[in-house]
Parts: C-alpha cells; structure tokens; sequence
C-alpha cells in the first residue's frame, strides 16, 4: 500500500477538502497520513520521513500559498526526502490568476504536480498511481 | 475556572498593558482610552456601526456588506471605496489576513513588504495591527459608512483594541466561532478569556456613550451547520458579550439552502436571542440579524455564482435579515478583484431593495421548523447551562469537550468532531450521526425520520456518503447530493 | 363574425393554398402536408418540445429557456449551438425578428442581405420564412434540445406552416397575445381567424400522432398587467387552441415582483386553465405553466440585472413553472450577446437546480391573493361569455372592443387602453382606473382599498404618476415607485 | 408653445416609452403631437409639416433603427422641412454597442441629437429649450 502525507499548510484552517481528499484516498487503497491543518512545512517533511511516503499532498486554500511552500523542495532534499513527490492543490494563490502562470511558478518552485481550484481528487489518483507505479 | 462575569476594571486595565506590548504599534498615544473615547465621539452616526443597524432594523430593510481587504494600506482604502461608491456597499469590512489572525504579525510585515515589492496582494486581508490605530484611522476617514474587522482571530485583544480607537464602530467574533473553525488546538478557556476582554473593551466605551456593535460570528465552519448548532453559539456568545457589557449585537447565520428552513433560522435567531437575553436579565440589548450568502464551495462558473447570490438575496430580504454579508462571482477561484467584488453587492442590493416591502408569509411548514429549531437550541442551552452549573462559559467549555455541542467539519480538537450532517429530501440540513449532541430521542427520531425519507427517495443508505455528496452539490450545481456513481466523485 | 368552431378541414386546405403563396419559401416540397409528417415523425422525443414539458411536469421541475435569433442561418445556427453547450438551456428558441412579424419580408430579405454585408446582425431575430423549411431544418438539425418560434406575429400563417414542417415542435403566440401588445390596427377579428388556421394545423398533426406544443404569449406588454387579465388571455387562448385540436398548451405570466403574487399567479394559472378547459369539454388537453422573468424595463447595470435574473429564477421554481424564459445581462442595452444570453441562462439554472426539491408553503397569504386572483379571472371570463352568447371567440372580440378586458400600455386600437395599473404597498399589482374592466364592485373596492393603503404610506394621491413611478421602478432599483422629486423624473 | 412630434418608428411596437415622453412633455408644457408606434418616416415628415413643428423626436427600441432612420435627413428636406430639429433615442442599435461610434453613425446621417438606452426623457427638455428657443 502506498503512504501519502496530506495536510494544510500554513496559517491555513480550511478543513472541509482535507476531511474529503482523506476519504476518498483512503477508500482507492492508500495509506494516508493526515496532518490536518495549520501544518508547517516541517510537519508534512517529519510525516513523510517518519511513514516512508510516496509523495507529500499539500493543501492550500486560504491564499498564502505562495509564501508558505517558499523552499519547499529545498527543505525537503535538505532532510534527505529526495525522491518524495510533491504535490500542491486547493486556492494557491490569492485572488483569480492564470492557472497557467500559477502552474509555472509552482513548478519553478520544485513541485511535480499542481492543481487548480476545484480540481477532482479523483484526478489526482491517477496521477498518484502514474507517479508512485502501482 | 473561566466564568460569565464582568471583568473588573483594574483587572482589564492590567491586562490591557501587557496586550499593547505584544507589537510596536501598541504604543501609539492614539491608544490612551481617554483620546479613544474622543476618537469615536467624533464618528458621525452615518458612520456608526451600531446606529446604523438600529435605524435598518426599525426600517424592516436590509443593509448589504462585502467581505474585503489587502496587504498594502492605499490600495485597501481605494478598495474601500470602490465597494461604497460602485458596490454601494451600506457597510464597510476589513478582512483581515491570516497571519494577523494567527497573531504573526511578523508574518504580516514581511507579506505587506513582498506585496510591495510584487505589486500585488500576497495577504489575504489587511493586516491592521501593523497598521496601527493610525492607519486604521486613514481607511475609516477615508469612507462614508462604517467600518467593521472582519477575521476569524482567536486572540484579538491587540487588533480590538487598535480598530476601535481607530474608530471603526463594529467587530466580528467570538470565544466559541472565532475558535472552533478557525484554530487546531487553542483552548476553548482562552478563547473565551481573550473575547470577554474585547467584549469588555465595548463595554467600556458603552459607559461612555459610545455605540459599538458586536458580531459572534454565525456560520462557524459555513458547511451543513444545522441552524440549531450555529444559534446556540450565537446565543451563548450574545450572553457572554451582553455580561460585559455590549448593547448592541448582531447575531449570524450562514444560508442553509433550503429557503422554509432560511426563513425559519433567521426568525427564530432573532426570537431565541432576545429570549435568552431577557431571561439573564441583559435587558437593555438591541439585537440585530445577519444572513451569510451561501457560506460553502461555490460553483465555478462565475454567472452561476450570481445565481447563487441572487437566490441568497432573496432569502435574507423574505427573512428580515437587518444584513446580509455577500459573495462575489470569483468565490471559488480566489479573493476577489474589486470589481467583483462590486458585482456581488450589486446583485445583492437591488433584489433586497425590490423586496424590501415584502416578507415571507407565515404558514404551517414554517411555523413547523421554527418550532423544531427552537426545541433543538433549548435542549443545547439547557446542556450547556447544566454542565456549566449554571454558567454558560463554563458550560460552553464543558460542552464542547463532552460534545453536547457539536460543529460538523471543525478543525479544532476541542470539538468533538462527532456528528455527521446531510439534508433532507427537501435539503433542509439534518444530522445523521449524533455523536454525543444534547438532543433528546423525540428530536433524533424527527432527523432520522427526516433522513431516511431521503434515503428511500434516492434508493440508498443513509451514510457519510451522503454527507460528502451534499459538501459537494451546491459546487455541482444542486442543494441535495446525488449519489454518484463510483470513479466519477466530486 | 368569428366563432369558436374547429375549421373544416376544406375550408383549412383552400386557405392553406392561398397561405403559401405568401412569399417564395411557400413552394418547398417539404410544405406537402405527408412530407412535413414524415419529417415531424423523425424527430426524437428528446427534441419533441411536448413530451420534454411533459416530463418535466411530472417531475415537478422548471427548464429553461433563452430568447434568441440572428439574422445570418449559420451564425443563428452557432448561437443555438452555443446557448445549448454552454448555457445549458433545456429548450431553444428561435426569436423571429420584426420585419417578419409584420409579414414585411421583403424588408427582412434586406435585412439578412446588410447584415451580410455589415458582418453583424441588423435584424433582431432570425428571418425564419425567408430561410424557409429547409432552412429551418438546418437548424433543428444541428441541435439536441426540442425548438420553438418566439415571435410577436399578428398573421404568423406562412412561418407556423414553415416552423412545423421543418420538425420545431412548439410555437409561441394567439390570436391576442400576439395582437394587442404586438399591433397597432390589426381587427382582433381577423388575428383571431390567423391564430385559429395555426393551431388548425397542430390539430391536424396530433391527428396524426404527433405532438406538438402552443403556447399563448402570457406577458402581454410586460408591464404591470395584472396577473387575473393575463390569465383570462392565456385561458380564452387556450380554449381556442384546444377547439382546433391542440393537446398540448403552455400559458404564460410575466413576473410580477411581489412574490406572493407570483407564486398565486403560477399556482392559478395553471388551476384555471385546468379548469376552464373542462369545463368546455376538452378533457385530454396537457396544460403546463411558462414563467418570464421580468418583462419591464431592466436595470442598466449588470451585476442589477444579474440579481433580477435570480431573484425571478427562484420564483419560478417556488410557483413550480414547467419552463421559464430567462433574461440577460444586457437586456436594458440591446439584443445580448451570445455569451450575455448564457449568463443569464447559468444564473437561472443553478436556481432551479437549487431550488427543484422545494415548493412555496401554503399560508393564509397566499391563498387569498389566489382567491382574489379567481374571482377576478372568473368575472372577465364570465363577461367575455356573455357578450359573446357563450362563443369566446365572439367573446372576446365584443370584451375587447367595450373594454370589458383591457391590457395597460398596449399600442392596439382594439384594445380600450383606459384601465391603469399601480402596486400596492408590498408591490402586488392593482388596478387604479377601471374603464370599463368587467370587474364588480367589491373587486374594484378591493383594488381601491390596498392602492389607498399605499398612497396613505406615501403620503400622497392615488394617481397617474404613480402608475408612471411605478414603470420605471425596476429600472432604478425598486419594486414600488417612490415619489420623486419634480424636475427629477426619470 | 413649442411643438414637437413624438412616435416610435418602423415595425416597433413598443408603447411604454411613447406614451411617458407624451405624458413628461406635455407637463413641460409643449405641444406633442404623437403619432405612436408602428410609424413611417412619412408619418412624422407630414404630421411635423401639418402642425410646423420645431422638432421630430423618433423613438427606436426593436433594434432596427437603423435602417428605418436611413435617409430620414434628406427625405426632411425634400418635404421642405429644412430646419426641423431631429432627435432620436431609445434602443436605436441590434445589440450592446459602444454609444460613441453609434451617436456618430446617426449624427452623420442628419440627427441632431442621439440619445442612449434608457435616457431620461427629462435630459432631452433641457435640449429642446436650447435647440428651439423659448
Ligand atoms: C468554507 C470556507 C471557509 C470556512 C472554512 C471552515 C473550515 N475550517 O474548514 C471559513 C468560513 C471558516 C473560511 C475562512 C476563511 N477563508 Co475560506 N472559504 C471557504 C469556501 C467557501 C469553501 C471551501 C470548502 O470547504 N470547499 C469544499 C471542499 C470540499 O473543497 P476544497 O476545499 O476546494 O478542496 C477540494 C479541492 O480543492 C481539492 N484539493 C484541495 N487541496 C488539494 C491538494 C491537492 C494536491 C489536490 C490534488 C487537490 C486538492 O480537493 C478537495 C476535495 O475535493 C472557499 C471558496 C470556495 N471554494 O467556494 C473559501 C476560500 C477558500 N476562503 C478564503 C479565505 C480568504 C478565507 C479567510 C482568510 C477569510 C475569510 N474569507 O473569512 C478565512 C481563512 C481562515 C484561515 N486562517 O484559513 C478564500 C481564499 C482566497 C484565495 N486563495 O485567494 C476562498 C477561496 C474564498 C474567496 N474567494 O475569497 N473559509
Ligand atoms: C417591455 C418590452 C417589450 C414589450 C413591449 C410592449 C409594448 N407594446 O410596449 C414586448 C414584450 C411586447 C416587447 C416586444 C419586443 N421586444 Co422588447 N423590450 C421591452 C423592455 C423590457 C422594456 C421597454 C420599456 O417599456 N421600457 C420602459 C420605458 C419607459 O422605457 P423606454 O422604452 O426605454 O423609453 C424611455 C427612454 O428610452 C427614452 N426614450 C425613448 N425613445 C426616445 C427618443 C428620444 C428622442 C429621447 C430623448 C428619449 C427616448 O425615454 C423613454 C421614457 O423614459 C426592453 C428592454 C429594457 N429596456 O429593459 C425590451 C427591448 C426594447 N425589446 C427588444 C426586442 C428585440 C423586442 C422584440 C423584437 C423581440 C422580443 N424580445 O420579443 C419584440 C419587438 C416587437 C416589435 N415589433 O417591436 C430589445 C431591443 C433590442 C435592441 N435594440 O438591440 C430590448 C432592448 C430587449 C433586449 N435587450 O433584447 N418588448
């Protein structure tokens, strides 16, 4: 069974997505690590090292993405989680951008997948199971 | 042992010191009470918060404000008055942004330098403490109308006492709803400690003269809240701003969906709350209503999303609702532009004003759930005063911990975290899973009836998919979610 | 002089001769009445405009449709594509432009060939009899939803021939409700005698087994007509529909603004038609109801006119309306754009979703206004009887002509113009000045009590001006005019 | 008094607007001759010549404006009505048009005065009063 750390990052409470992303997972197979909101980037990096993850799938909804996943990938080579996937998903950035622009500047910043507002979790399984092989 | 009782003077005045230490803006001289009282004595009553909502209340019409705020002090004022000037916005807010409500106000300094240099917004509201009581000044002298903080802080002692001697004459919060959706693990003790002290701060200005108004914040997680849980927070919070002395409260509740229910909830908000207070002999309270638009995951689309706004609209103004906090079309996309901002308000003001003659009339199936909604907060009140021997603050933190009040989706752990809501055939939102709620048999055999009338409508269990399916439907387009089929959720 | 009579089928076929003679499209092969059969026969229920309304009535819910037509074939095409994909409309419409209405096709011949020229229409709908069948055909063709002709045409012969045979499978209109408010000095006579060769031939086509849809146009001049004199419109026309063999009717009413009116006059619409319609022995007539949003001058905002949208969306499911014809954004402007069109179909659609679990509770409220609104459909049909010796086409006529029924602000000479509307203080409409309204005296002592009611509020005269305040009121932001200062009209 | 000849031009029907412009004007204390719907450019050219009016105002709402209003300039003048005023007003365009160009389209076919959607009737007295003296 394959280990994926979810969470909300930041100064962020929105719990309803985390609440949902956790059940569904759970229910296609995987072992999911819920470290809820208000989560640090160190907390999702200790989960990840602790549970042997796949791949960290950071919530963030509020709109202080941007600052809050600043170095990210950084901090996780630096913990030795070198081969961790990393995703990025909820309301980003804040106000209504360009997906596009949003998706590059995230890359720009270490992340493998990332996602728009609304995005199907459903959607994400695919790519997990694409990324993790299964 | 936290108890409902006034703070005493010295007490506060003490406290007070320590509070304006927490970040250098504390130390303006604007923050001595004296010039604060002068401060809010030069607030014309157009733009006083409290009278204001008095007048709209005596005119059975409802008044209509955004939510807004960004990182950088000149763009939040051109902001504001955008939304009075093109939203005709009747109130003014300020969002305050997350880190401020996390009390990083280092956080906030450092995302007001990045918006500086980025050019945009990278808040997502507008850090007041930073700002200071002069800066707050700034946007108040800058408008027409009158201006409210607008958060989710659990501790907003510095924020409170700066935006009031800055004269803003309104304040959104409470112990419980500015802890359960908005913390992880703050004690529900301190909450309540930190808003007894803003509560106590009004009360103060009250003994002066001073008109302030106070928000608990309604729509607490704003997904599948049953109107009796969200009441019951209302009302205890009410009580406990009433103890220290607030005269003038605005009670909330975030649209449900489904419009007899609506109505019913913003009746009997106003009925129970007003109840509750004469029955502690807070007798001297003058409370107001406030609808939330559609307080959930908004559909993408953004004509749909003014549907959803039109339709919320109508509900507040068949309510009475005194006002209605609106929505914008790019709700599920991000923080609005300013110009969506407007679009939403604008909405929202002509179809309040095309029914402001009009109200929903009375009929059995209202009267009905306005009975049962009534039943359900009485039984949660009485729990709550009999674990707090009488006392609602300790009850109140008793009773979350017990989970005889129960919030669906909250994160905080001092919330059981227990039940489960999902709607009815007709969508209003019942509870499937009780956990530990103070609800006797007689009400749990209403809402399991209710249930499973869905349930054999729609040919299926009543489960948590249900749930989840609902979370979900207004986004999808419907109020009552249908089951999907598997591979093909959200 | 004209009566109710099913016309004979040789009288029908000698006319019908001389009908396709009218302009050239008349002589297409698909015109032979076996072809069109055929042709009609093809069409799949999903784009069988009866059966959708159908369905949708035992389901209890409302669908959606938008107006709409150019005046090039593949760009009315495009439009009709898009206002299905992405608006999501339930029905489609081919909105008929003016020229045609007037059977000026000459005129539109020009139309279509400037706007060829321009590259932008300058006709305000589609020319559909110059496209002829085969044009029309296209269109259906290249559709999924069920297709109606909206028009406005005192003499519609050659376009519900054309309509038909290419397989559209409703048509909007009557022998009135497209003459009085659509005509200057047409005889009621004469479109009534136009109208009856219209449904003639659906009757004919249900003979053969198929189904198509009519719907009297239920608005009239879209401002402020009293829901009991559209109503006697609807029903007379549908009588007369049903003489000639139509199975399948939708009666209309345009939004009224006070909510409790509306949802009286849904409810009554449809009981009524009911009604009446067995009274007269047509007992296998399939009533369903059609709810305009509001057909008054719009708001030049918007974001206002967006708010308008949902507002009258939630009204049209709360009455359970079968089908609603939805505005647009730009309706105060122009004709809109395709994608203005399906943002005003989105807005109504996810109302109706939100709402199609839920329906107006009965009160006391309610079922007086519908009482009020029975009584006074009864006198003017019991009136219109009487002068006809009990023929309603004969009727109708003589009511017209003595003012027995009178439509407010309408352009016809045949129509008495003297009765004047006005709302009453929560914004239903009333009536001020009578003329010669078949109404009795405890109805217009009804009438004259709530008007009174109002002017008292207002502190003035029941009068004319209010009748005027009261046209512009939606345009500015309000149901119920208020006063206005002079020299500030406007 | 001044007199002006009112009506709503071409194949519209559209009565609400005529009938208030009669009703405003006629408390303003001209003299209005309205012709109503459904009228011809013929129809206000002889209706202006009978009763010599200063001014013709043409109603257009349906959209096809346009080209009813073709050549109404020069047929004025052909009738000998030299210096009649015309205004025109209502929703004289197809569609949502930028006002502009649209004002400019009809000032080159001889209007006087252009108005947009929705203008109050009121604007156009001031106008009136400065057009035909008083
Ligand atoms: C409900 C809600 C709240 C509730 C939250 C209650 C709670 N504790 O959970 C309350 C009212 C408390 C709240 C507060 C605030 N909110 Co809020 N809130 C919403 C709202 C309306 C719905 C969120 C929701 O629950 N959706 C339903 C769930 C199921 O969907 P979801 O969260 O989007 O998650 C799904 C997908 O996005 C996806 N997903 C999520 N994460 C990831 C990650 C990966 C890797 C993948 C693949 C997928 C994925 O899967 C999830 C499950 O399907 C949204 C707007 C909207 N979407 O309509 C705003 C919104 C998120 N909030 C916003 C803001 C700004 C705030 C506040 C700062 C200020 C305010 N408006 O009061 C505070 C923030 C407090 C804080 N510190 O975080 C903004 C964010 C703006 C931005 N990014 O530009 C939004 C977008 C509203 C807006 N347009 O302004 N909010
Ligand atoms: C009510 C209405 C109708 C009623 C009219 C009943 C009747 N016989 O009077 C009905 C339903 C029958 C109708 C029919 C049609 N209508 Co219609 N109608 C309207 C609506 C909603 C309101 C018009 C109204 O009464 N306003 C109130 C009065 C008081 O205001 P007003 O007419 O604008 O006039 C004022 C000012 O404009 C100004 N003014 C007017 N003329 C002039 C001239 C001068 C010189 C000056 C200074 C000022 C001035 O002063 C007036 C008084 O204040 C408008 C849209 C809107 N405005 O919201 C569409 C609208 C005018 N109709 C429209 C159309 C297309 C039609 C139809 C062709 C098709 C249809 N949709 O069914 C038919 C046309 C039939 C025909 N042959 O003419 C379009 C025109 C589109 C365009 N120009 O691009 C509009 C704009 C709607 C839209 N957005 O599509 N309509």
């Amino acid at each position: 069974m394959k280990t994926v750390v979810i969470g909300v990052i930041g100064a962020d409470v929105h719990a309803v997505g985390n609440k949902i992303i956790e059940h569904v997972l759970t229910e296609h197979g995987f072992n999911v690590v819920n470290i809820g909101v208000l989560s640090s980037q160190e907390d999702f990096i200790n989960a990840a090292i602790e549970t042997n993850a796949g791949a960290i799938l950071v919530s963030s909804l509020y709109g202080h993405g941007e600052i809050d996943c600043k170095y990210m990938r950084e901090n996780c080579q630096e913990a030795g989680l070198n081969h961790v996937k990393l995703y990025v998903g909820g309301n980003i950035v804040v106000g209504k951008q360009d997906f596009k622009e949003v998706e590059t500047r995230f890359k720009k910043m270490g992340f493998d997948r990332v996602y728009p507002p609304g995005t199907n979790i459903e959607d994400a399984v695919k790519h997990l199971r694409e990324d993790l092989g299964e | 042992m936290i108890t409902n009782k006034k703070i005493p003077w010295d007490t506060f005045l003490a406290k007070r010191e320590e509070i304006l230490r927490h970040w250098e803006t504390g130390s303006s001289p604007m923050l001595d009470l004296d010039k604060a009282v002068e401060t809010l004595k030069n607030i014309p009553d157009h733009k006083n918060f409290a009278k204001k909502l008095k007048q709209a209340k005596e005119r059975g019409i409802t008044l209509i404000q955004p939510r807004a705020g960004v990182a950088l002090l000149d763009e939040h004022i051109k902001l504001m008055q955008y939304l009075q000037d093109e939203g005709e916005a009747d109130f003014l807010p300020s969002t305050i942004d997350s880190y401020t409500r996390q009390n990083r106000y280092q956080n906030a300094q450092d995302g007001i330098k990045e918006s500086e240099r980025a050019g945009r917004s990278l808040l997502n509201g507008f850090p007041a403490v930073n700002y200071g009581v002069e800066g707050c000044k700034k946007v108040i002298d800058a408008i027409n109308v009158p201006m409210q903080a607008r958060h989710g802080t659990p501790d907003a002692r510095l924020l409170t006492e700066i935006i009031h001697a800055a004269g803003w004459t309104s304040n959104e919060g409470g112990g419980i709803s500015y802890n359960i959706p908005y913390a992880k693990n703050i004690g529900l003790e301190d909450t309540i400690r930190y808003w007894q002290y803003c509560d106590r701060l009004v009360g103060y200005y009250a003994e002066q003269g001073i008109e302030i108004n106070r928000e608990p914040y309604g729509p607490l997680t704003g997904t599948l809240v049953p109107p009796s849980i969200s009441h019951t927070v209302a009302i205890i919070e009410a009580i406990l701003a009433a103890e220290q002395g607030v005269k003038n409260i605005t009670v909330g509740y975030g649209q449900g969906g489904n419009i007899v229910q609506d109505v019913a909830a913003l009746q009997t908000l106003d009925e129970l709350t007003n109840y509750y207070l004469k029955l502690f002999n807070y007798n001297d309270v003058f409370v107001t209503t406030v609808f939330h638009q559609w307080m959930g995951g908004f559909p993408a689309d953004e004509a749909k999303s003014m549907g959803v706004i039109g339709l919320a609209a109508s509900v507040a103004a068949q309510g009475k609702a005194t006002k209605m906090i609106t929505k914008s079309p790019h709700e599920s996309q991000g923080v609005p532009t300013k110009e969506a901002n407007a679009e939403g308000l604008k909405a929202s003001k002509i179809v309040v004003n095309l029914l402001k003659e009009q109200s929903f009339p009375s009929s059995r199936d209202l009267k009905a759930e306005k009975e049962m909604i009534k039943k359900e907060v009485n039984a949660l009140i009485y729990a709550t005063l009999n674990v707090g021997k009488g006392d609602l603050a300790q009850g109140a933190v008793k009773a979350f911990a017990r989970g005889l009040i129960d919030i669906p989706f909250a994160p905080s752990e001092m919330n059981a975290g227990k039940i489960l809501p999902a709607r009815d055939a007709e969508g209003r939102i019942r509870i499937l899973e009780f956990g530990n709620l103070a609800f006797d048999d007689e009400i749990k055999a209403f809402h399991k009836e209710r249930l499973e009338a869905r349930a054999a409508l729609e040919n299926r269990e009543v489960s948590f998919q249900m749930t989840i399916d609902d979370v979900y439907a207004v986004s999808m387009g419907t109020l009552v979610g249908k089951p999907r089929v598997r591979g093909n959720a959200a």
